[in-house]
């Protein structure tokens, strides 16, 4: 008989609300995407106003006919239009004198590319909007297209592996600190392995949103564009942590900090090779992979460095 | 005359009239086991799942079989080894 | 009925500053604003009036039309009264979003300063780009002069918020000849515009989004519902043929301005010959229609003001029985090879009979549509309608 | 129907004064219609307003081709070979000059001459001579009152501008030379 624990992670204190979803909707077995979704009216509430567009998550946040698969306030978007619908709500409810939090949630493709002007666009604004980007490196609803959120040397169905191309040519567009150099209240990367931490992020982003704009890039890897079992998404989000592939990090009011220190990085490879879209990559790929998330790393040190410099001045 | 059947003019779903869901009971291929004695009810596997499908009995967890879609991300996110996947028939 | 005489304010601006006081009059929650050529002036002025404290609205400075459109469209859904301005490569930069208005059934109020669209770069008059969205599923409504901006503006906040209609509205008007041309016009009293808006008030509710309530706008429609909401589409804009005639009627009423609803109907009573005009251009076309009467001629002038639902019965009444029709295009049809208002009226042939029907195109890019050819468009006409052979499609301008 | 043409230079105020007339025949109860013809707005580009007066509602949208009156604001623009282009026998110029001196035209009958750059300069403080020419228009058309224009002026301009630019359009009503041809 084993001593059981005595209560439930603290991370289920910031759950407050039911799930708002219905039980079986049609994210893929494992999708790390339907967590990243069902998780924020749980933390947020059920008194906010989503938006989404066609990605994995539309057949889920959009009803069928008067049919509805969750139990939300919802907007429905085109792809070029959800930041910009959502600040359109948004001020309309200002216009009445009403708090309502609207949160964004579309996939990376909408939010690096098509949907990306819009984006930038409310964030130069700092629009009273949360926009939550779960990234799954590509155009997954479509069938594991690339997107500019693809990294590079991933394999996808339009970056194959042939004689003459090894996956993707050119390197991801990081689009949390481009989120983060523009003028807005809250940034911050997040990823399923580190639930509480991501719960965290949804409290402060809600919070931060009566202020102005507030972003949360959440790494989901899509199991069948990663290539990886159903059971794996958490173990890869883990991992990309722990190698600093994916460095969990927030940006509030100017000031950077990190929100997981990873004492000893494993080396990209570990990561690498649990995703089936870099199995061709060998040493050559794997130390440039390694170089640009060492750099990446090095490039947010210095922002935490300088800015926690930035803080303690205006604190003293 | 037209036969005319959606109650509004323009796309609007209502979940006060109708909850859409799908038995996703049915895509498994392995189902997740919990053995009862081996958990120690830390709630990793209810944390994860995906669907949110693992019931709270209190001292343990039980995954709603309706719903779950057999990913085995609560089997392999047990830190006890106490969720194992065992083959439908 | 003893018409109120309704105070007003004379003043001496421009078509685009038209449109501004006008949207400034309805009080609109939220207004998107991405200026171009010919519009930026209804830009300009709206936020002069925010500025000023004159407009209690919430400004989105958007980056582009396309956001524009996504913003307004969402803040009606929510509830809100909105306002946007465009014009040609805007619009086109808008077309998805315009679409999703269209079907989300919202009423929101545009307004496109016509202009000559991409390919051919032109920054000059032209309605190509209303011809680009005409089976968008908004309602389109054409001007003539400053005057009729403001009173269609404030016009079309009643057609498109009416429960019965729930539908967005397009008031288009030419860009440089209407846009940059001041006239003295009348500019209503605020408290009269809110006094005859009023009546929105004590219709039912439309649908919006409402935080904790599970509403979703922009489910997916599918087979019998997406064909049943088409077919709703249509009815309302079936009936919004009726209902803006009603409104010229109620409006005039209200404001002593009336301008015919669907249509102009310029001495058609006793015309033989009828020539089809809609813009700018219809000005100086009655002008000339006056000059010919003199001399005898029975020339009628029949205005196209609302294009889209296409006014096909008031049209096919007046047109009935008349010797010869022409109707001037600023923009084209391609594949019938003629102007694209021709090729609907065109269409009403089973209803009007077999009689000599004329293409002019004529307008594009800036070309003036000057008096000397809306004289020959009428000679063209008179000598058909006397049985003389004609040719089906005239490009005016490059007659020699 | 009075059809006037203003010719002048992107950033000289032509499509302002065009304006500033049309609003001065409003005050007499006048149908004024106003528009200008370019395409981008540039600095220092050729630039042609036109202003068209009646006593009857003015349906017409078209150009300007037969003008009753020219104002020219720049005087510069003289050299143009086409400027007197469509003028109606018996015209008016109202000419930004200080030596303007000879029947340019045929049909040119009335000239108003006036350095409206000097008077803007000394009065403005600015090279604005649009104000000045629309007093010198005033005086040598009789067309509208000195009153008119200076009163329309005021829905235009305010404060310390507002008085700068109605002594620049005075002295424009007084000090204009005018010249006649048969």
């Amino acid at each position: 008989m084993v001593e059981k624990v005595k209560r439930l992670p603290r991370v289920f204190d910031y759950f407050v609300e039911k799930d708002q979803f219905a039980g079986g909707n049609t994210f893929c077995a494992g999708c790390p995407a339907e967590l990243t979704l069902r998780t924020i009216p749980k933390v947020m509430g059920k008194d906010i106003v989503m938006l989404s567009c066609p990605c994995c998550a539309a057949p889920v946040m959009h009803g069928q006919n008067l049919g509805a698969w969750h139990k939300l306030a919802y907007y429905a978007c085109v792809m070029t239009g959800v930041a910009s619908s959502a600040s359109g709500i948004s001020r309309y409810y200002r216009k009445i004198g009403r708090d309502v939090t609207v949160v964004c949630f579309t996939g990376d493709g909408d939010a690096n590319d098509v949907g990306f002007q819009p984006l930038s666009g409310a964030a130069e604004r700092n629009e009273h909007i949360v926009y939550i980007c779960y990234d799954n490196e590509g155009y997954m609803n479509t069938g594991n297209q690339r997107s500019s959120s693809t990294p590079i040397y991933a394999a996808t169905s339009t970056t194959p592996v042939g004689k003459n191309q090894k996956g993707k040519t050119t390197v991801a567009k990081y689009l949390p600190l481009i989120m983060a150099l523009h003028p807005v209240s809250y940034v911050a990367t997040a990823t399923l392995s580190h639930m509480e931490d991501y719960a965290k992020k949804l409290l402060k982003a809600k919070e931060k949103s009566k202020q102005g704009f507030a972003y949360i890039h959440v790494f989901a890897p899509c199991v069948i564009g990663f290539r990886i079992n159903s059971d794996a998404a958490i173990q890869v989000c883990r991992m990309a942590v722990r190698t600093n592939y994916f460095p969990l990090w927030e940006m509030e009011d100017g000031v950077f900090r990190f929100t997981q220190t990873v004492g000893d990085p494993r080396p990209v490879q570990e990561y690498l090779s649990l995703c089936g879209k870099f199995s061709h990559l060998k040493e050559p790929e794997i130390a440039e992979v390694q170089k640009m998330v060492d750099e990446r790393y090095s490039m947010l040190k210095a922002l935490v460095e300088a800015t926690a410099q930035k803080e303690t001045a205006s604190k003293t | 005359m037209k036969k005319l059947t959606y109650p509004y003019e323009s796309c609007w779903s209502n979940a006060d009239e109708l909850l859409l869901y799908l038995e996703t009971g049915t895509w498994r291929t392995s189902r997740p086991k919990v053995d009862k004695e081996k958990c120690n009810y830390c709630g990793l596997c209810a944390l994860y799942c995906p669907p949110q499908c693992m019931i709270d009995k209190g001292d343990h967890f039980e995954p709603n079989l309706e719903f779950c879609k057999g990913c085995g991300i609560c089997a392999r996110e047990c830190p006890r080894k106490a969720i194992t996947m065992v083959r439908e028939e | 009925m003893v018409k109120q005489m309704r105070k007003h304010e004379t003043r001496v601006i421009t078509g685009n500053a038209c449109a501004a006081y006008a949207v400034r009059l309805c009080r609109p929650d939220v207004v998107a604003l991405y200026p171009i050529t010919p519009q930026s002036e209804v830009v300009e002025q709206l936020t002069r009036f925010k500025a000023d404290g004159l407009l209690d609205a919430e400004m989105i400075e958007v980056e582009g039309e396309n956001s524009a459109m996504n913003a307004v469209t969402a803040a009606c859904v929510a509830g809100g009264r909105v306002f946007t301005a465009t014009a040609s490569y805007g619009l086109a930069f808008m077309y998805d979003a315009m679409m999703q208005t269209a079907g989300f059934r919202a009423p929101v109020v545009m307004v496109n300063v016509n202009r000559e669209i991409p390919g051919i770069h032109a920054v000059s008059a032209g309605q190509q780009d209303l011809i680009s969205v005409r089976d968008i599923g908004w309602l389109q409504i054409i001007v003539e002069d400053d005057q009729e901006i403001i009173d269609a503006i404030i016009q079309a906040y009643r057609l498109a918020e009416d429960y019965e209609i729930q539908l967005p509205v397009m008031i288009n008007y030419d860009g440089y000849y209407l846009s940059f041309s001041a006239e003295a016009v009348k500019i209503p009293m605020i408290e009269d515009v809110d006094e005859y808006l009023s009546i929105l008030k004590k219709q039912p509710q439309r649908l919006k989004l409402e935080p904790g309530k599970s509403m979703g706008a922009g489910s997916h429609g599918l087979l019998q519902t997406y064909t049943e909401l088409r077919y709703k589409h249509m009815a309302a804009m079936e009936r919004a043929k009726a209902k803006f005639d009603a409104i010229d009627k109620e409006y005039g009423d209200f404001f002593g301005r009336y301008y015919g609803g669907q249509i102009e109907e310029y001495r058609t009573d006793d015309a033989e010959i009828i020539l089809v005009t809609s813009g700018s251009a219809t000005g100086t076309a009655k002008t000339v229609v006056d000059a010919v009467r003199e001399n005898g001629q029975k020339v009628g002038l029949v205005k196209i003001r609302m294009y889209r639902p296409f006014p096909r019965e008031r049209l096919t009444k007046v047109l009935q029985g008349r010797k010869a029709i022409g109707v001037l295009d600023r923009s084209v049809g391609f594949g019938w090879n003629c102007g694209p208002m021709y090729q609907e009226i065109r269409a009403l042939t089973p209803e009007i009979g077999k009689v000599p029907l004329m293409s002019f195109i004529d307008g594009l890019a800036n070309m003036d549509i000057t008096i000397p050819n809306i004289e020959r468009m009428i000679r063209d006409i008179q000598a058909a309608a006397e049985g003389k052979p004609y040719q089906e499609t005239t490009w005016v301008s490059l007659e020699e | 129907m009075k059809e006037i043409r203003i010719h002048g230079r992107g950033g000289q105020g032509a499509v302002t004064a065009a304006r500033m007339l049309a609003s001065a025949f409003v005050i007499e109860g006048k149908y004024v219609a106003s528009f200008p013809m370019y395409g981008f707005e540039r600095r220092g580009a050729p630039v042609q307003a036109f202003t068209r007066v009646d006593d009857k509602p003015i349906r017409e949208k078209t150009q300007v081709y037969n003008p009753d009156c020219m104002v020219v604001i720049d005087p510069t623009l003289l050299k143009l070979p086409t400027l007197f282009a469509g003028l109606k026998p018996g015209g008016i110029l109202i000419v930004n000059s200080s030596n303007f001196n000879t029947q340019a035209d045929k049909n040119l009958q009335i000239a108003g001459v006036v350095d409206a750059t000097k008077i803007a300069v000394e009065e403005i403080g600015r090279d604005i001579p649009n104000t000045c020419l629309l007093g010198a228009f005033a005086a040598t058309t009789q067309w509208v009152s000195l009153d008119s224009i200076i009163k329309c002026l005021s829905e235009y301009l305010s404060g310390d501008m507002l008085q700068r630019n109605i002594r620049s359009c005075e002295r424009g009503y007084r000090e204009v030379k005018i010249l006649r041809w048969q």
